[in-house]
């Protein structure tokens, strides 16, 4: 489902980000992606999503190569790929329910079936009832949670999420994992960044560890 | 991507038929249409700030179009075609002076002349001058044979008048040639100046409007980089985080019309009573004239077209340029 | 806050002297004043936008007051003051018609009352209408004696003159009154309604000046919302926010101001050429009249002046509302 | 330092984010804030820097009571609490070195001073040689990093910081604790709201916890 062949990123202030990475995810896997501040995980990131394109190499998200996708198809690309971001991205000036719905508004779905399925999505996150807030009236954990159901609200066959838990406290990031887990078993394709080694650990998925732009195996845990 | 998942299948359903399609897509442009209406009304001072700049732009070339259009009529009501009068010399027979009319009426550049016997001239110069009675005391008529010319269409330029008057002057029977209605030429030449203003200010300020509304646009996409950032990277399109822009640029356009109407109609009020005093003492049934239902149209059709255009080009334009960063 | 820590006092130091607080003063502004600019000339087309938009607001008054300086300077040629001239009943001898004269001249609303003997009035009526030799030939002179009249300048308002020319008329001794001058009168009051045009005119697009930089500056504003935010976040007063608008506004202005200038002296170019032509036909040797160093400067300081007002006025208004959100 | 006497905070939307807080953090004190996600830490720390006012109660700040502090003053009060947020709010279109300087320039110290300043504080965070990069050309953590240089660079007497290591690989995490530890030993009031139970576990600092908008006794630790 995640294909990357030899990928080299460098970003046009010079910085080289990713020196060489291979690996392959399948469709309804779920992979951990780890590595310290500035390894690289959000880049790789950016490329599934095509926030950034490769300098050399393939990236091959959902059996399409990023590098064919033109400019005018990517809206439609990354209807495909379910977004979490590190710093929720959500619309301040907007109230939840609607920027649950902005995926599936763009996609042209009827109000009634919007509804629905907005309803669901925040059940599902336990935010039921905030409706009508807007963003800067929550926590940052429960910001952090509308991110989640707005990502997974179209029932992308692809999610990626940026230190999802990075902001929540341990028994809501235990939650959110669970949460990433269940969608997984119902057939999503999920790559997780994280620094949370003791969420890693309680997981038994796959882990794609980077360190200085090159895929390497697993360091010592430094937990307590 | 290998083995099909019937989970997964079931997941990612959902194909809309044709009509559904179609239902929706209106539903979209009218929840659009409404909601940019809603936000303008929502911010009532900012959009009234952009709608008064957009209003005064339009309200300018109107203004000055009904300047030209009522000083047009205020000289229409006066003979406009020159007129030349060629005096013939004394002494002269009533025989001769036809022929001489006749000449001059054989031109090419000559509408028609007509013959002013000494008779004719003292009868029009009693009322003209005013001193009735008193010339009624002559003995002897002093004035001569003239003739009355009105050029022909297509020389009644300065220019031509000019060579038509130099050339009948060197004719021996010809005293003198006048050529009249000089001041109301005068007034023509300004008005056609005036006329040229009005092109030109409507020109630039058609073009101001557009980059009004544009330069509103583009700021306003500024002050929502974030939001379209976000919806770009939810996988919405060009032309959708477009279209709200394309209806807030339709309306200000709209309203901008709308205020020009308001303030060319205001300003037509405002002058029409002192305007008015001034021609009823010359005795003039002289109007001041407002917009007509096609001026009105024009403008606030006009209006909102530009408006749509400023925006479309400026969104299409700068919304390109917004890629989210994350 | 209570045991005075050693390490604490010197971290938290400094104290600046008076002189180093204004060299530190200056030297922000002049930063300011740099950066703003430099901001301007960084986003040349969205910059070049809203100077346009002011440099047409600016310039639209400024080319309606030139129509008006030259429309005046035309008809500066010709002589203005309305005069009234009187014709006596014939017979009247000289010494009548000089007491008659003399109590016209008497009265308050006239400043002046000129005799014109049968004589003169046949030289000047000879010079006038052209027919030269022909009325030399006149036995008699037929003409009666006529008073030309000026009257006082608080009384030549169209209203005062026909009660005096009513007035007049009612003497035993006069056969008629004619008030002279009527086009130039006409001419004058759609000139007069026009300076009421620019008057409005230049008033709204100064308001129109303020409004447009307003709106840039609190889209401006809107746009870098963000940036306040952080700003003020880190401690920065509504003082130190504003600064950086109002040197961008007063930059849109000046900018807007030269600009209107360009525009008005290359309409004044691309017109001078055709109106000098027409007004040499008349063998006027009249000049269209550009802007004078008096108006380029209160065109150019003018435009600073409103685009400081406007950004002055937006910024302290929507920077108050913008508190952090954190 | 800062005393919370009694403060009760309701949001305009009708949400009772703090019940009725009291506490004294003395000068020179260190504090951890913890408590789930939306207990009220980020209300608390926002009520020291005066981005909230308490509907009910006093909040003391370095001798001042925040209810004197008149809206023009709010600045000036501000300048001397240095602030690390979760979110980093740097502004995207400036290089990190004037991100840093942004303070100092606010305060008005001299060019020849800022530099020396600006330098330092980069230094101390580990990002010198990092002055003309923008913020988003940076990696989470290297964002993380800048936010508290800047918090630091005016030297204030008390710094707060809400979750500055939540996007911070374990490593870095302890680092930057350690750096408001040093700042700490040498006289500032810190207080840092964190859901890091390890890290919290590592540092002997005072702890204070809330729980639905209560001081409450601490839970049992959750980590692995
Ligand atoms: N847009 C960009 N332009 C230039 N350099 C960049 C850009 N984005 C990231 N970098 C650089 O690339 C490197 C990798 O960044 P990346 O964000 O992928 O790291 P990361 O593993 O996500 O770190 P963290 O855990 O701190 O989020 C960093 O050194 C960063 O400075
Ligand atoms: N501006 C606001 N308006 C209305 N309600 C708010 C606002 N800010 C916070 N709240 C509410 O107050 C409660 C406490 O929020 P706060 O941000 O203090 O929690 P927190 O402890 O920082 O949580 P987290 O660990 O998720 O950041 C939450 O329920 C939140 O919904
Ligand atoms: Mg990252
Ligand atoms: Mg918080």
């Amino acid at each position: 489902m995640i294909t990357f062949q030899r990928v080299f990123k460098r970003y046009p202030n010079g910085r080289e980000a990713l020196a060489e990475v291979s690996f392959d995810l399948a469709s309804g896997e779920m992979a951990f992606l780890t590595g310290h501040s500035g390894a690289g995980k959000s880049t790789v990131l950016k490329l599934i999503a095509l926030l950034e394109r490769p300098t050399r190499g393939q990236v091959i998200v959902n059996n399409r190569n990023t590098a064919s996708v033109g400019s005018g198809a990517i809206p439609a690309f990354r209807r495909q790929v379910g977004m979490v971001f590190q710093d929720h991205k959500l619309l301040a000036d907007r109230p939840i329910y609607d920027n649950v719905a902005l995926p599936l508004v763009i996609a042209g779905v009827t109000r009634r079936e919007l509804d629905k399925r907005v309803r669901a999505a925040l059940d599902q996150v336990g935010l039921l009832g905030k409706e009508t807030s807007f963003p800067l009236e929550l926590s940052a954990g429960e910001q952090q949670r509308v991110g989640i159901a707005r990502a997974v609200i179209s029932k992308p066959p692809v999610l990626i999420a940026d230190e999802p838990t990075g902001n929540l406290d341990p028994d809501l990031a235990l939650e959110v994992m669970n949460l990433f887990k269940r969608l997984n078993d119902v057939g999503v394709t999920v790559m997780v960044a994280t620094h949370d080694v003791h969420l890693i650990d309680r997981f038994g998925v796959r882990r794609i560890h980077i360190e200085h732009g090159q895929l390497a195996g697993f360091p010592p845990d430094v937990a307590a | 991507m290998s083995r099909p998942n019937p989970a997964k299948v079931a997941y990612a359903s959902g194909r809309r038929s044709p009509l559904a399609a179609l239902s929706t897509w209106v539903e979209r442009h009218v929840q659009s249409l409404v909601s940019s209406l809603g936000k303008l009304v929502r911010q009532p001072f900012a959009s009234a700030l952009t709608i008064g700049v957009i209003g005064l732009g339009l309200a300018l070339p109107a203004c000055l179009h009904l300047v030209v259009v009522n000083a047009s009529a205020v000289t229409a009501g006066i003979e406009k075609t020159v007129q030349l009068s060629v005096y013939l010399k004394q002494p002269m027979t009533a025989e001769q002076a036809r022929k001489v009319r006749q000449g001059i009426d054989a031109r090419d550049d000559v509408l028609d002349a007509q013959l002013v016997t000494p008779a004719e001239g003292l009868k029009e110069f009693e009322e003209m001058s005013g001193f009735g009675e008193a010339l009624k005391a002559l003995d002897d008529n002093p004035l001569p044979y003239a003739i009355t010319i009105r050029p022909a269409p297509l020389f009644d330029s300065p220019e031509a008048i000019e060579s038509l008057s130099d050339e009948l002057e060197t004719l021996p029977e010809v005293e003198i040639v006048q050529v009249d209605t000089e001041w109301v030429r005068r007034l023509d030449a300004i008005l056609g100046a005036l006329e040229q203003v009005v092109l030109l200010a409507a020109g630039l300020l058609g073009l101001g409007v557009v980059v009004i509304v544009g330069n509103t646009i583009r700021l306003d996409i500024n002050g929502r980089r974030e939001e379209i950032e976000v919806i770009k990277l939810v996988g919405g399109s060009n032309a959708f985080v477009r279209r709200p822009f394309l209806y807030s640029g339709t309306w200000y356009g709209l309203g901008g019309g709308l205020l020009a109407w308001i303030l060319v109609s205001a300003a037509v009020g405002f002058l029409a009573g002192p305007i008015e005093k001034v021609a009823s003492l010359y005795a003039s049934s002289f109007r001041l004239q407002g917009l007509d239902p096609d001026g009105i149209l024009a403008l606030v059709a006009g209006g909102a077209l530009l408006g749509w255009v400023g925006s479309w080009v400026t969104a299409t334009y700068h919304l390109r340029r917004i890629e989210p960063r994350a």
